[in-house]
């Protein structure tokens, strides 16, 4: 374990981990961690010579393998060509409901998020849908959400091939079970603990008693990270990899 | 069938349905203060599949009575002040959707038949605010198996830029195929482009693989930069500046009559 | 993902369900003889949405146990003999469609939903001969208004013919649309092609507007002149003459067997 | 009249009336003479000085306005975008219904025809269907067909907004009720009379006593279709056209 590693490498090469085994992932627009994950999925795929993971970033031009509109994105999940996507949420409970919609009454919320996106089709048909969202405090994650953009769990009768099967947040790593339902804490990031979780989390989940460490990345992987994916990523997010490279800076890692 | 922007912003009537495209898929942002100058309200807007900018300053303008959307936000510069406001107030009827199902309203509309069906939604609260969709169970299937079936949406007019036209009335649109399934779906379809060339366009088989054909173009006016402060792809980047320096105007209402009551800033 | 015609012959497997494109759209004749040579039969032919001389020789090499269209013809050359013949046998089973009707089961299949409604087809003994298709009443409506759903087509291979790829196997389609929709609803995809270029096609939004993209593509082999005697849009002609010559030489079973015997005549 | 109006030229031209009016007609491939038909009624719009019949031939590259594949055609005639397509059949009914399978029992026909192509959908949709069959023979117009492609009427809970509204042969012109529902002889062609077309017409129709001869084109229309519309049709039909001027040849009509 690197004790150089920023934060956002942990949660990039976890990303990574998850991700490991899938042929192509979707990543919506402005998702610099997600992208970078799956960037680093790829980079490690070809290093290890297994068919590399394909990567399309909506409303990229350059990461755009679509022809037809931006109705291609859910006809492929539909046709069960993207394995994996990110979703994040304003509120997320523990039955992995999302809210993408906003606090309070429906249709007059106190406070409006932009709105559910292509969230309430996605959650049902990609298989792979890793919850994305670093803020984990109790008005993010709540006992139960003001307004279900996509539910995490559906009755047996109804068609879902897909849904959550992880929740990462700045804190720690959780695995989501669809019989319960619900969240087990997989690992905790460095400095972080059990308790302090706990509290930062409105809802119920399982853990081991004493939940391990997020592994970090390993030496080639970060260098694979900071070389070729952080390079790469600089295309599309350019604020963000500047930021980035200050970090480094101060690590006295520059690049 | 060439026009101008006037020309077109008056083809928008009072209580129309009218269709625009996401942020990225090309804006015609050059119709935006056109239309508002004309002034036909009670607009239902359809986004397809999400707004932006258009359609926050179409609220702010008091224009628009309800709105079809997945989502309305200015992107990187945070969300829709004026959309968001009028959400608080209460002052727009509000149909939440989800992305595939605009696509699938349009969809219907193209084949010529009265829904879709969908997979998804069910247990949502998206679905569940929706008096206007239908479930019903799969008549493939033994037993059960729920699917949800989307209207057909029929907007009276369709409007979009382009980066170009041909003078018989055909549009570039590349692979942006939104934009020809809204026209599809569509009463008319308003266009703006950047540029009108000689040529037919559709007489070229690489051109015309990414025509949107004249049969379904009402108008056309030439509006170079015409998305700006989006980007156009292809051509031209987001102005990512203007538009958080519009996302801070708009935080008011007076700050938003400030903002566009400016004269058209020179853009780069 | 660069292939040869052999190879792409065997992923053919026995009782696979084969999409293949109407004659004008892009046929891979070149492919014909490779998978009769390498013989999986049982198969069942997916028409998008019509046959014509590649379905004659793949009926008349046996190799075909039914099959799903809206028409089967030599166009200006006649009826196809070997088709015929076998209808009149009861040599293979018919599941006759019609060209919407084919459209609508490859776009439930795109669209990942079990069925699309469509309307027409009421009262035709085509609707009545399909036990696969259903009718009901459009829930949209205050009653009645039977329309009829039909299932999603899932083949398990398509196999066209285009004019270019490149190496990364993305395949350029230009308006010929209905490749990608053949492709998006198949589990493989096998293409020909004129020829395989160096750059990428999406990296210029001029060819990337008529793509079909690596995503949908299984395999491409080089083949020029490949949908011979059919013509290629924007490249050569239909050989109407050697259409008329197959029409009169498959006649008969032998005149058909002599036919296919005879070493590839190298074309025009 | 001009008696020099060859047959194929008087079935050119009441084509060109029966689309009058029309904003876009379709025509299927190797129909020439529905092709010459609708492309004599763009060129007399655009001599009255009225929008132009816009025409689009199937298979057809440089007639073709489509660019999103075979499906278009039939998505358009959906929108209501296609005032005017022709149909024929192998067999044709009093009932208007169309059989383009074949002859017998099916599936096993004693004849097979190619298939129903796009009708089942077409003859719903489209508002004005032209049938055309120059051959009028009891074997093509018949009591019952065997086979129904396409009824030529629906019950009234269907949505049917298009459907049949003239039947032309090469002995005359009947018009179509879809109340009765049943043919109308309209006129006969110079040189047929009532008693051939009812011998040569296996079903009933309603006639006048004496019907009237099909109008002939006058010379300004004759002129504009033997020139422009015949070299406009040329790049299309070659080997029909070349045949149409051999026929032209023999009445000292050569160009």
């Amino acid at each position: 374990m690197s004790a150089e590693t920023l934060p956002r490498e942990l949660l990039i090469g976890t990303i990574a981990r998850l991700l490991e085994g899938v042929r192509h992932v979707a990543v919506g627009a402005t998702s610099p961690i997600p992208a970078a994950g799956a960037m680093l999925r790829r980079a490690l795929d070809e290093r290890n010579g297994v068919p590399a993971a394909r990567l399309s970033i909506l409303g990229s031009v350059r990461h755009n393998f679509f022809t037809n509109g931006s109705a291609e994105l859910f006809d492929a999940a539909g046709q069960g060509r993207i394995d994996a996507f990110f979703l994040s949420g304003g509120q997320i409970d523990g039955q992995a409901n999302v809210n993408l919609v906003g606090l309070g009454d429906y249709p007059r919320s106190e406070v409006r998020w932009p709105g559910s996106f292509g969230s309430a089709y996605l959650y049902f048909v990609v298989p792979r849908v890793i919850l994305f969202r670093e803020e984990h405090t109790p008005r993010v994650f709540v006992k139960n959400v003001d307004f279900i953009s996509a539910p995490g769990v559906s009755s047996p009768e109804v068609y879902r091939p897909g849904g959550p099967v992880a929740l990462l947040t700045g804190k720690g790593l959780f695995s989501f079970d669809r019989q319960r339902p619900g969240f087990t804490l997989d690992s905790l990031h460095p400095g972080h603990d059990l308790m302090e979780v706990q509290e930062a989390t409105g809802f119920d989940f399982a853990h081991p008693a004493n939940p391990p460490v997020t592994p970090a990345l390993d030496a080639s992987t970060l260098g694979l990270l900071r070389r070729q994916v952080l390079n790469e990523l600089e295309e599309t997010y350019p604020a963000y990899v500047a930021d980035w490279r200050r970090d480094l800076a101060g690590l006295g890692e520059a690049h | 069938m060439l026009s101008n922007l006037d020309e077109m912003a008056a083809r928008i009537g009072p209580r129309m349905h009218v269709a625009l495209p996401v942020d990225y898929a090309g804006v015609a942002m050059a119709m935006t203060r056109p239309i508002i100058a004309h002034g036909a309200g009670e607009l239902h807007l359809v986004c397809v599949p999400t707004g932006g900018l258009q359609v926050d300053q179409l609220i702010g303008a008091g224009l628009v009575h309800s709105i079809e959307t997945s989502a309305v936000s200015l992107g990187e510069a945070g969300g829709a002040p004026r959309f968001n406001q009028a959400v608080k107030d209460g002052a727009i009827h509000l149909s939440d959707a989800t992305c595939p199902a605009i696509h699938a309203g349009l969809m219907a509309a193209q084949k010529g038949i009265p829904f879709m069906p969908m997979r998804g939604l069910i247990g949502s609260d998206v679905l569940r605010n929706r008096d206007d969709w239908r479930v019903m169970d799969n008549p493939f299937a033994a037993a059960g198996d729920p699917i949800v079936l989307i209207p057909a949406i029929r907007p009276d007019v369709a409007v979009f830029h382009a980066p170009m036209a041909d003078r018989f009335g055909n549009v570039w649109i590349g692979r942006r195929r939104e934009l020809a399934a809204m026209a599809y779906a569509s009463g008319e379809t308003l266009v703006t482009v950047e540029r009108v060339v000689d040529g037919s366009l559709v007489d070229d088989e690489m051109t015309a693989a990414g025509v949107l054909p004249a049969l379904y173009v009402t108008a056309i006016a030439e509006a170079p930069r015409g998305a700006w402060p989006y980007g156009l792809w292809g051509e031209y980047a987001t102005d990512v500046d203007e538009l958080k320096r519009y996302a801070v105007a708009a935080r008011s209402a007076q700050g938003f009559a400030d903002y566009m009551s400016e004269a058209l800033r020179v853009h780069p």
